[in-house]
């Protein structure tokens, strides 16, 4: 009850930061004249300055490859990689229905993406919304300024507006009613996602580090705040909103295929180079050494959840392995492009020990059925890698201290913090009326797999 | 001596246990089996194919007790997986002739508990 | 009784209209003097008119290293995402026989392939057949007009040919010998897959739409025709001619383990970005947009799907969405490359409806087994695709109607049905002369696995 | 007892003739003026003999993308690929700890690589060992020969210094300790395997070819030495060292998840093209050839096993498939970039067979316990295929004969060899001082999963 | 009221249960077993290693009946189970003192049908 | 005749059987279990939750034999399973009334080895 309250209050907070950060942005970030794929190539490209200004720009087949692959490698790791590292997880009877959220996702998303998604995302807009000026993907052809087919950055933010709502089904797994979770991915891509990837990534974005009106320059090389702290942050909302899961936290089955979440798991390091070094949008040095910045973070990370476990559980545990891997990922993901190999380390260990305090001693303290973690790892070691950034970033933002970068990327941090946290429960309101959101008991004691989909995952007998 | 054999529904099982327990009665084995009766399940589809679910998942109890504990035994389970639903289950009850506890090899009454 | 005869009628239906097809083709193809590589590329490249023009072509790295992924990708599709997704599907004493099937599948054709098989499909020969010019890979060097080594070409369409059997594995799965397996993928590589890649993707072909000579110049930009229809009817035959498995259909166990088989189906979605985006051999904004509109395929297929089960059996359920993305990715296959955004969105809505009218409706009045709907799914979604390819294309070839280029599809469904049909059939039959096709009651009841490998997929204590 | 002063005279052997081998190439090799990049670019690239001599690279996306995309396929090799691969095959107590192999190795390699491992194993130095002038990766920036970052590199090289000790487990699986094999991949890691990548493809290197003053100029394109020979030589040691498993050979269990192997041995299968492709350093023509003979390495070796197996057992086996199809991937190896294709078939049936028969007929008699027959497989499969490379090479190294270059290639074999048994052992015994290398028999009966890791994989009931 | 135990070949179970619906015998839990005697199965290979097949994988059917379905009972599992092979199987008959239908705590003999 | 159940570790299985056969009682059936009891595992840790363990997987073995047989199937179970620490199980022994080999039809005391 007092719980309740006070995070009630604490959303409340966050509505009215939010509602404070977007007003002057929006009025600060209305002049920005740049396209958005050239804005938001101008400030990563370091190496190819003069691409940007040479304008008749021929195609780059090897850019091309790049891009196209490095998506076909961040959908892969919602297909299969989140959805088995979220259903290894789960108790049998509930895997299909967390292998259908990532799936629903992936299907929801893209019809939405190319009808008005990346319209809403990626027209030009003002500082807080995007425009209808892209609908159907129309007008989007031609190079962008790395002679990337403009077609291929639809693609590749396509397979991020994917991830995200597959990431909150973290939060509120073997709860969650298959129609609400669609309605809900709906809804929450539209009017969380799309306006919070405008406010990072696009031209006018007030939080867009290349938009030269923005009004917080925030560093997000690859989505920590628009993926994995928004997502994060809805998956707690969604946690509370929904309620404990029946049984919690004592009478609960451990995973129930622990290999499946380390498969699923793998896929997800793996992937995520597509996601990291991809967000470069070209094959270029900044591109290899995000990559490398990535697979050593997730290394770090790994080896420091590793060693707390062994410490204060005496063992090593693979479920800690790749929890530490995941948080470490995450943690470099908005710093991949901007910092160097110590600052990743350091990002990475922070970002990992942030998590694992928050996982191992804060949850259960909080008393808080965040099922999978979706919030203490995506959620915390988001957070940390965003506000890290600000600090340990080669060069600041217009030369400016490292500490008014980091309030940079506090603001940042905040606004998106604000937004969803707000937008999220009033969504779920909203989808309450329309479908129950949460199972009833015989539902939730039956399977989510039986009573949503009327299917079993595995035979028992053959 | 008795052994009680009980088949329930899967996710009566910690309900029982829990009972059980207030019962004092700790030592359980537990099976998960197939149940094939007139109960339907929840019909589930795999494309055109309806499972009429002729089999269904239930879980199987073992418990060996002194007579003492037959009844409260019973009425735990009773307590624990009764819904009123077809599906429930059964309870059956067996004697037993000996009882050998493995760790000490100690005999009958004495060992079952 | 009744049944099996009407299908011999429409099997020898199809032989007649296959050999009215090839015959005024086989005359008029003769004179094609392109090369393969230049009048494949010629057609599908639009933004790249210079470079088959000019003649000292240089290596492109970008294009070179996106198809060699490409392949790796299309690789992947099979070994292990076919193999995963029937895997899945069947009983647990059945899942190795099917593994294997694909693995067998890999290993004989690439053998095959580099031997004759490439020579076959992709020599010069006439309208109907290649020809041994390039056994062994002989002088199969240099680079084709998209700067790209001739040798991927040969290890790009080597994974084409390798999925291609397994996927009929699709209709006979559960019951077919092994050793038989291994014959019939042998003699129906080299029989009825090289032609009918020949055919539709040969300079010379009758049916290619590069071929100026073509009897039907009909668009298959990523093997509609030459890999699922082919594979989807072939699948069908095999069903008819191995007849139903012991139980059939209402003691038959449920897919002894849907999470592998929905793991399966993604993977087959993310390597199908390496199929059709792939088949455009260059990294270029034709791939992008073949890459873009698969994924949107796939995910409005799977939303159909959903939407039907959810209105006719009450559950969307899993394998209701990886069937649907897989029928939206089927029918997208021929014309990723022709058609724009609204045309992938109808033709994957129209192809998923109708493999679900057919799996769900028809087939089980039809009493046939098709153990895993591989011509329900593939058979008929690739035949819708490819004939709404002729319709929704956004310029016909040489710019006749829209009419006559559904003509010309149709025309190279029919060809590729009749020929399939009566082939694989044959095959089959001569197959049965030299090793039993069908598994016996006994080696059926025990499981494949056991039967076929002397092995056990799981252990059941340990 | 016999066996085992055998082998230790064995192993003393190895140690002398590896000194032997030793002292002549540290002097021989000291001269070698090129950067590493350059040499080891230079023999590889045969279209490209402009580019090197060419002083100003610019950067090539088309390479760039691809050597990116090929770690990443390295990477997906054992996360999840060698994970599973292993994880299959062992019983279900023990499949965590050796998916734990796999990830901690992925997690302590990668920084001990960044950190010093990079440097000491391509650091100029000498003939025999790397330097510290990179630790940190100082200074390691700007553009090798082909136009691609040399993070690229660090990061490509970095996914094969992952792979070599997770293919080692395959010798002590269901009987090392998790914080043994910690520290034993650190130490090996550093002792072993950086020298040897060093000798082999470091521009000093003694026996690298492309080192004008090299002792021997064996040729090994993609870590046919460096990783094979090595990971499977080591696997031998530890499997002496640690014993034989609690109940070896009668009463263990069969594979608990042969799908798992299976599904383990296609991720291989395709991230070997990264492997051996992705070695060559460039999107050209020669990586084509390398994928292509890969391919068709994996597939005819594959065949080989299955007619071994057809003929002495019966009955052709999914395990054996797979194990084939890993055998002819392991003798392609070092020879892919330097063969031809009748080559590449004779090597891979070579390669399966003598790893067939030592694994199925002397393995036995040997009376050894090499859980996952990592010698038997990548040992074996390892040397032979090394051996070959003098043969069927198109080109010998500065025109030798084959004879001669075949005696190079054993040289190289043997001082591998020799260095890695005598090494690993004095490893173990060093780990064993600190914490106690193999598991009670308490922990061993348990399984490791529960005794290591306080975790189990599955669950029983839900 | 007797309570039968038979261990079947895994691929009779189909047709045992079609036997035991003729004679009116719905009620049955089915589990699955691994079974340890005389029948060495299909011998199973896994790379050099050759598993003698100790423990073969089989079906325990349990029936709870009245005195009158026992045999039955035995000749339905006898008719579907029978293939004149090694490994095909035994029946158990033993003797229960107690039967509740937990869905409504119905005892004895209305219970156990 | 008697049925005896057993409820053992289960990395005890093989030493069992082992100890079985020297007794030439070669005919078991096996059945993995969860066993619910006073022992607790090796506490397993999954992120902040620690199981404590309340079901441990067991085996089940049952095992007909003729009355000569039940001591030593107790002596073998007993020599093959006990190690002195909680968890190591429980033999229940039961009367059968009566025994059918599936394979010839035979019934009793023949049919049971
Ligand atoms: N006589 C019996 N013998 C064996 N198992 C039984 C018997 N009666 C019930 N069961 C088990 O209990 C489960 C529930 O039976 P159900 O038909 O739903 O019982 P009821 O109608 O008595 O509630 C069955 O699926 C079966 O596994
Ligand atoms: N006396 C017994 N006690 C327990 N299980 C038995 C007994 N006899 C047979 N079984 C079970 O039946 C299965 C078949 O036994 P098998 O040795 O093939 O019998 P038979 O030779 O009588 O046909 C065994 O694997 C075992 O699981
Ligand atoms: N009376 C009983 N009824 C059913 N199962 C029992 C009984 N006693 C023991 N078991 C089984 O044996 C296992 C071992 O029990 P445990 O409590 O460790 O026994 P003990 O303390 O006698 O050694 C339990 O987990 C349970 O599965």
């Amino acid at each position: 009850m007092m719980k309740q309250k006070t995070l009630s209050f604490l959303l409340g907070l966050g509505l009215s930061l939010g509602a404070w950060a977007q007003s002057p942005a929006a009025d600060a970030a209305a002049l920005s004249p740049a396209t958005t794929a050239v804005a938001n190539i101008a400030e990563t490209a370091v190496a190819e300055v003069a691409a940007v200004v040479a304008p008749p720009v021929v195609l780059n087949s090897g850019n091309t490859a790049f891009m196209m692959i490095c998506s076909a490698l961040v959908l892969l790791m919602t297909l299969p990689g989140l959805a088995l590292f979220y259903g290894g997880l789960v108790r049998k009877k509930n895997i299909l229905s967390v292998l259908m959220y990532c799936l629903a996702s992936a299907a929801i998303v893209s019809v939405v993406w190319v009808i008005y998604g990346f319209s809403f995302a990626f027209g030009d807009g003002n500082a807080v919304f995007g425009d209808t000026s892209k609908l159907f993907l129309n007008g989007v052809t031609g190079l962008d300024a790395f002679g990337v087919p403009n077609l291929v950055f639809v693609m590749f933010q396509l397979t991020f507006a994917i991830i995200t709502p597959a990431l909150i089904a973290g939060g509120f797994a073997e709860r969650m009613r298959f129609p609400a979770y669609c309605l809900f991915t709906l809804l929450w891509v539209s009017l969380i996602y799309c306006p919070i990837a405008h406010w990072v990534w696009s031209a006018k974005g007030f939080l867009f580090h290349g938009n030269p009106d923005a009004w917080a320059k925030a560093y997000d090389f690859a989505g920590g705040t628009v993926v994995h702290i928004n997502a994060g942050v809805a998956a707690l909302v969604c946690a509370i909103y929904l309620g404990k899961r029946k049984g919690f936290p004592n009478r609960l089955s451990p995973p129930h295929n622990l290999p499946f979440a380390i498969v699923g798991a793998c896929l997800l390091w793996v992937g995520w180079f597509g996601f990291n070094a991809g967000s470069e949008l070209a094959a270029d040095e900044t591109a290899a050494s995000a990559m490398l910045y990535t697979q050593v973070a997730a290394a770090v990370a790994a080896v420091t959840w590793l060693v707390l476990d062994g410490i204060f559980h005496g063992k090593a545990t693979a479920l800690g392995a790749i929890t530490g891997a995941v948080a470490g990922l995450v943690a470099i993901t908005p710093a991949c492009g901007f910092v160097d190999l110590k600052g990743s380390l350091i990002i990475a260990v922070l970002g990992a020990t942030a998590a694992w305090a928050f996982v191992v001693y804060l949850k259960p303290k909080l008393n808080l059925d965040d099922t999978l973690d979706a919030f203490g790892v995506h959620g915390v070691a988001g957070i940390v890698g965003a506000l890290l950034t600000g600090i340990f970033c080669v060069a600041t933002k217009d030369g400016i201290s490292h500490f008014a970068q980091f309030m940079n990327q506090l603001k940042a941090v905040v606004c998106t913090l604000g937004f969803t946290a707000v937008g999220t429960w009033i969504i779920l309101m909203l989808v309450n009326c329309i479908t129950r959101v949460r199972a009833d008991e015989r539902e939730e004691t039956v399977g989510l797999d039986v009573s949503q989909h009327k299917e079993s995952a595995y035979t028992v007998i053959d | 001596m008795k052994y009680i054999i009980a088949i329930i529904q899967p996710d009566r099982l910690d309900e029982v246990l829990m009972k059980l327990e207030e019962k004092e009665i700790h030592l359980v084995t537990v099976t998960q089996v197939m149940g094939h009766g007139r109960q339907k399940g929840i019909a589930e589809v795999y494309r055109s194919h309806k499972e009429g679910g002729s089999l269904l998942r239930k879980i199987k109890l073992e418990i060996g007790v002194n007579e003492a504990f037959v009844q409260p035994a019973i009425d735990a389970i009773l307590g624990g997986a009764q819904t009123g639903n077809i599906g429930d289950g059964k309870i059956f009850v067996m004697d037993v002739g000996q009882c050998v506890r493995i760790r000490t090899g100690e005999k009958g009454n004495d060992a079952i508990g």
